[in-house]
């Protein structure tokens, strides 16, 4: 008996605007949204905790008698790690491996996929021809091959990978401002605001990134966020990047490998839970507000 | 005798589609002619109206005479000054003075933006008001298309379709123009709602001497708002007077289809019951046809009763001989060989 | 009077408007009736509710709550069945004061109801056409298929080159040109008017008992349109098919109704016979009938270049429905005798003449003779 | 299929077969490009002491061109030839390598691919004609966590259990054909990839909008009024099309996930061919596999792109 109740407010319904967002939105977008801005306050007082120092142990300093203890041992609330060094301050540090990086590739991707899809979406014909191909183009290399060839020719630091995450990541924010340009075309918007004698850079700025595609941003920023974790992690993972002794979340599960099959799991799955806490929350963050702000369709 | 403030003259715009993918490099398209060589012109605090079926290039010409889209060849002159090629920056200051209604109701409307700041936009697109000057142009706007003041803070999207027109014409006027292309201001709107507007616009044009170009295939309407109406079929006008000859005394066999669907809308006498006498074989000749591509000639051809009745002259279909615009009295222009 | 073909008892149809936590009463308690072989126009503005009454009676309203209270009883074969039957089982209402202020639905159960209660009756007793044709054509099948899918779940004509052959002949008697060469077209390669045709070939071709159309004509050329209602009118005279006709477009009403019913703010307002509630001059109408009538640029009007009779006000949100009547807050005919009553009360649905029902306080039920 | 649906589809197979050509050809420009910029190209390794002049003076000697585009001539030529050039480090032919391990990562994918559709797709389908029920929420939740499982992570989970459930380190670098749960060995792989590759959420979620959007449509609405069963008429647009989109969509990602599974499993594929190459700096290898896995991507498109064409008229009428 799926049986749903629909309820009336008491009292004459508003002739303003609609309810405030939050009232309006989906009980179901508003948890995964709630989690996600938990996930991205964690990360950032986290980040910010590694970036100062202020560390509940020395991540480097190595204490032998007391290799691989359990989470709640006195003075390591997780434990330690294979060569007895404070779990829980390297996990700390290994988010140093991947915010600022992220960050970098998040602007390349979020920034030149808006200058692409105002091109593609506002000049349209031959404009729009050639970035299709360049969209088509860099959607060909799987990510982590197109990385890896990368790292095999300079030799690449984290940056670098990043400033490869972000090209790569430009099409997908491209086709979704060119989508919503489209949509305001089809409803003669853009036109009457030429016709109103509107210079281009306001029509472009303030009335389509700002007001129209700013949640799309938004949106494109989290989920770019979780996609340079997923890349950080898998490549740290793959012995690339981030080397020993420096933590990142990837190396550490790496690390704790060996340990896990003889049957310790907890030194690869401490990281690992983070990874998985950590990308599900800015996945999570990035549909919730989509749901609420853009309405179920977004991806095209 | 009141000043021309728009004068076009063979006017024509080509669309050009791009096919297959690769066209864009290669450049095969294929060409549309959407206006074919049009000429009319406007007198101040006068309507001209535009009518014909969808497809037949009217919202294209109200669109190219304000240069929003450039015109393939002929000649614009607004107030006196040839816009047809100017540039985009030349263009800037006359462009508040002649603006657009369009047929979206969502048209000038950016769903993100309250009423009260799509308002405050308009009026500081060329002057730059003060906010108490800016307030108490707002309320001026709103008293103009009799708007209530709370749907100020309202979104686009929680107004009805009446309201959201008359927020597009307030959108307007706040720019003070002089010519205004209407395209197909009522077609989206209810009965009702559609008469509030048209009595607005005619208030409006009354008060600050407005200059219509009404671009409707809503017939009644049009003849009701415009002194002069022009009959377009695919890109051509193929009739144009006084907007009473149109309508009562047609002679292109065109408008008088036109009307006559018209007429047998209103007809409310004729009882259903006499009408059971099964259609007659002469309105069938030109039944079912859609826009079939004229060969050449009068493009009317194919549609035309007169053409059959005449026993499909070659006169009608030689490429040469496409009727020119005659004069048939008092102003009063046809294209047509037999009219 | 032989009992209607189809009869709607206090239709109620909302949807819920999550923006505002609020009922948008779409179809509010209407009630109307066609006979066997006549058409009823059923005509009003937007949000008068008249196309999600079709879409109830066809059973394909799919929103939320959807469909909540009253009956439509159709006559089959001699039988009349309920098509709401049971939807007290799935449907909890709580009023307050006369209004809905909740609703309790167990939507999938009363989805899986409906299949079962419309099998056998939506496509082959009830035909549906609607606006834009174009759109309502499987866009990645041909016309032909679609026309003898129908034919073939429908008819007797099972046989694949006996159904081809019975679909050729519904092309031409909707008047397409080349009916055999536009059997194997894609819609998007017609025009409008070329696909509302092959629509109303599709729905006759089950031979239904009613044809539902929905603003059959709304979006067509002016031309294109009054061909359309020609060819309606031909094809009722021809098969005698119930039609129930929704449009905005009061002309179109005109010209193909023999009944009327006019609706306001998702009630029935008025209902008579065309001639009668149509009219240029009716001795008794509903106001808003009236001044919807003389709202149309009238030949005279244009003539004389004289103003148009517009009602003010918007037409009726059905989120927020005052108490009585409807149309009070743009009704011009208000006398101080029932301004009272109009604000306060709903007035009903009286029968103020043989077959003749208007819900005003201007003209109450005659009162019952001694 | 009638003769005449299939002339127009030839006609736009080839303007599809000359856009993956042209993509193809972008592709090779890129690999080329970042090989060509690289300062440790091979060519620079050998010749790192020497002085700027001297190495021109020793690459004309070698007979190697100059300008950017006579070398990437060349280098074009002899990669249409097949001649990919030798790995550095194992001086074997590049391309008879590959094609011999490129079939395991298309097993992989392919199989992975397949398994993610077999559990997206009855949420999805589910999720669109029933809308939101407390199963199939439950359901997409689950996908939204298992997408953002670490594919490694989760390896490791899978092999601790092979080694606890059958003693046996699953594909001890091949050997483990021989062992009577051999062909158990050969799926665990792709059941890790098809479940925590990332893409699950993605594939339910686009499946899932593409459906309900049709289900939508006035056309679906007229085949419920005319009584016509709803998924003859929702098929193609609905099921079909999306379905082929979102796979040809998300190859490249499980072409990378592969890349880690294969490390995880150390399955004999391109994957890790491509990771040995990263690690060794060995250009050929990984130059290579970047244009064996854009051809398998750019493949996957193409097909994708025939199956749209050969249902949607439109398509093929433009």
């Amino acid at each position: 008996m799926s049986t749903r109740r629909f309820v009336q407010t008491q009292g004459p319904i508003g002739e303003f605007s609609a309810l405030p967002l939050l009232q309006r939105a989906e009980a179901r977008d508003l948890l995964c949204a709630g989690y996600g801005l938990l996930i991205v306050a964690l990360v950032l007082a986290s980040y910010l905790m590694g970036a100062l120092g202020w560390l509940p142990h020395d991540p480097r300093e190595m204490n032998v008698g007391l290799i691989n203890a359990a989470p709640l041992t006195p003075g390591h609330l997780l434990g330690t790690d294979f060569l007895g060094r404070d779990l829980q301050a390297r996990l700390i540090l290994g988010i140093q491996a991947y915010f600022l990086p992220g960050l970098l590739a998040i602007a390349i991707a979020v920034v030149g996929g808006s200058v692409l899809g105002v091109l593609a979406g506002y000049r349209g014909g031959w404009v729009a021809a050639i970035i299709t191909y360049f969209d088509n183009l860099l959607d060909s290399f799987p990510r982590l091959v197109l990385i890896l060839l990368v790292i095999a020719a300079f030799k690449a630091d984290i940056y670098a990978i990043m400033i490869v995450v972000g090209i790569t990541g430009m099409p997908e924010t491209a086709n979704l401002i060119a989508g919503k340009i489209a949509f305001l075309k089809q409803k003669n918007f853009i036109e009457a605001a030429h016709a109103l004698g509107l210079p281009a850079h306001t029509v472009i700025l303030k009335h389509i990134l700002w007001l129209n595609c700013r949640a799309v941003l938004v949106i494109q920023a989290t989920l770019g966020m979780a996609e340079a974790i997923l890349v950080e992690t898998s490549l740290s993972y793959l012995g690339f990047g981030v080397q020993e002794p420096t933590p990142s979340w990837g190396n550490m599960v790496q690390a704790g490998a060996n340990y896990f099959l003889q049957g310790n799991f907890w030194p690869s799955t401490a990281p690992a839970l983070l990874i998985l806490a950590t990308i599900l929350g800015f996945q999570l963050l990035g549909d919730g507000l989509n749901n609420m702000l853009e309405g179920k369709r977004r991806r095209s | 005798m009141s000043k021309t403030i728009l004068e076009v003259t063979g006017l024509r715009k080509d669309f050009r589609q791009f096919l297959g993918l690769l066209a864009t490099l290669t450049g095969d398209t294929r060409v549309i002619p959407a206006v074919d060589g049009v000429s009319f012109y406007l007198r101040e605090n006068e309507t001209v109206g535009l009518v014909g079926e969808s497809g037949c290039g009217k919202t294209t010409i109200g669109r190219t005479v304000l240069r929003l889209e450039d015109p393939t060849a002929g000649r614009i002159v607004f107030d006196g000054r040839d816009i047809t090629r100017l540039s985009r920056a030349e263009l800037r200051p006359l462009r508040r003075e002649m603006q657009m209604i369009f047929q979206d109701l969502d048209a000038g409307l950016n769903p993100a933006m309250r009423v009260r700041d799509i308002l405050r936009e308009a009026l500081t697109v060329y002057e730059r008001p003060g906010d108490a000057e800016v307030s108490r142009r707002i309320r001026e706007l709103l008293d103009q298309v009799n708007l209530k003041e709370s749907k100020l803070a309202n979104f686009p999207s929680e107004l009805s379709g009446g309201e959201k027109r008359r927020v597009g014409i307030a959108r307007v006027l706040a720019v003070r123009p002089r010519l205004i292309v209407a395209d197909e201001p009522t077609s989206a709107l209810d009965i009702s709602i559609q008469a509030q507007v048209v009595n607005l616009l005619r208030d409006l044009q009354k008060h600050l001497g407005l200059t219509y170009l009404f671009i409707s295939h809503d017939l009644p309407v049009v003849e009701l708002v415009s002194e002069k109406v022009a009959v377009m079929y695919l890109g051509r006008i193929v009739e144009m007077g006084l907007a009473e000859n149109i309508a009562h005394s047609p002679r292109h066999p065109y408008t008088q289809i036109l009307w006559s669907s018209l007429a047998d809308k209103q007809n409310i006498e004729i009882s259903r019951r006499v009408r059971k006498v099964p259609v007659e074989r002469e309105r069938r000749a030109w039944g079912v046809f859609d826009f079939e591509q004229p060969r050449g000639g009068c493009r009317f051809a194919p549609r035309c009763p007169l053409y059959e009745q005449n026993g499909r002259p070659a006169v009608c279909t030689d490429p040469g001989s496409e009727p020119p615009l005659r004069d048939v009295g008092k102003g009063h222009v046809v294209a047509c060989h037999f009219a | 009077m032989s009992a209607p073909l189809l009869s709607i008892e206090n239709l109620r149809t909302y949807f819920y408007s999550r923006a505002k936590r609020a009922f948008i009463r779409s179809v509010d308690g209407a009630s109307l009736s066609v006979a066997r072989g006549e058409t009823l126009g059923v005509v009003g503005e937007s949000g008068s509710g008249k196309t999600v009454t079709a879409l109830s009676a066809a059973g394909l309203v799919t929103g939320a709550p959807g469909v909540i209270g009253g009956s439509i009883a159709l006559q089959s074969n001699g039988v009349a069945r309920n098509l709401l039957e049971g939807l007290e089982r799935y449907v909890r209402v709580e009023e307050k004061e006369g209004r809905v202020v909740a609703v309790e639905k167990d939507e999938r159960g009363w989805r899986r109801r409906v299949e079962t209660l419309m099998a056998g009756v939506r496509g082959k007793e009830i035909a549906m056409i609607f606006q834009n044709p174009r759109a309502a054509l499987n866009p990645y099948s041909t016309v032909g298929t679609q026309l003898v899918e129908t034919i073939r779940m429908h008819t007797g004509a099972k046989g694949e080159r006996e159904a081809k052959e019975r679909a050729i002949h519904w092309l031409e008697r909707v008047r397409i040109d080349s009916p055999r060469l536009r059997f194997d077209n894609f819609p998007f390669g017609m025009s409008g008017g070329m696909c509302q045709r092959a629509m109303i070939a599709m729905a006759l071709s089950a031979e239904p008992s009613l044809l539902i159309a929905d603003e059959p004509t709304t979006g067509l050329d002016a031309t294109i349109q009054s061909r359309i209602v020609e060819l309606l009118a031909e094809l009722k005279a021809e098969t005698g098919t119930a039609t129930l006709l929704i449009s905005h477009d009061i002309s179109v009403i005109q010209r193909l109704s023999d009944r009327v019913a006019v609706m306001y703010g998702g009630t029935v307002v008025e209902t008579g016979l065309a001639a009668q509630v149509l009219a240029a001059e009716a001795p008794a109408r509903h106001p808003y009938t009236s001044a919807l009538l003389a709202a149309i640029p009238s030949a005279e009007t244009v003539r004389n270049k004289r103003y148009l009779q517009a009602i003010e006000g918007e037409v009726l949100d059905t989120i927020e429905v005052p108490p009585g009547c409807r149309f009070h807050g743009r009704c011009n005919r208000v006398t101080d005798a029932v301004r009272e009553r109009c604000a306060g009360v709903e007035p009903p649905l009286a029968e103020i003449a043989p077959g003749h029902q208007v819900r005003c306080w201007l003209y109450p039920a005659p009162s019952k003779a001694p | 299929m009638k003769l005449s649906a299939i002339l127009p589809v030839a006609r736009v197979l080839r303007r599809e077969l000359a856009v993956t050509a042209l993509l193809l050809l972008g592709v090779s420009m890129v690999v080329f490009a970042v090989l060509y910029l690289a300062p440790g190209d091979p060519l620079n390794v050998l010749l790192e002491g020497q002085s700027p002049r001297a190495q021109t003076a020793a690459r004309e000697a070698m007979g190697v061109p100059h300008t950017w585009y006579a070398r990437y001539g060349a280098w074009l030529s002899k990669v249409l030839q097949g001649n990919f050039g030798n790995s550095v480090r194992t001086g074997l032919p590049v391309l008879p390598e590959l094609a011999r391990v490129g079939v395991n990562t298309l097993v992989l994918t392919l199989g992975s691919l397949f398994l993610t559709l077999l559990i997206a797709v009855p949420i999805a389908v589910h999720a669109a004609v029933n809308g939101d029920t407390p199963g199939n929420t439950a359901a997409t939740v689950a996908a939204y966590v298992l997408s953002a499982v670490p594919v490694f992570w989760f390896g490791y989970i899978v092999v601790y259990v092979f080694i606890h459930q059958f003693g046996m380190f699953p594909l001890l670098s091949g050997t483990a054909a021989k062992q009577p749960h051999a062909w158990l060995y050969f799926l665990v792989p792709i059941f890790v990839l098809g479940t925590a590759s990332g893409t699950l959420s993605e594939l339910i979620r686009h499946l899932r909008e593409e459906l309900s959007r049709v289900l939508s449509e006035d056309y679906i609405r007229t085949a419920r009024a005319k009584g016509a069963p709803v998924w003859r008429h929702a098929f193609k647009e609905g099921f079909l099309i999306p379905v082929t989109e979102i796979m040809s969509a998300k190859i490249p990602f499980l072409l990378g996930g592969a890349v880690i599974v294969e490390q995880v499993f150390n399955w004999p594929g391109m994957g890790r061919m491509a990771w040995q190459a990263a690690q060794d700096r060995d250009f050929p290898v990984i130059m290579g596999v970047a244009l064996v896995a854009a051809a398998f991507v750019r493949t996957g498109n193409l097909l994708q792109r025939v199956i749209f064409t050969m249902v949607n008229p439109r398509a093929s009428k433009q």
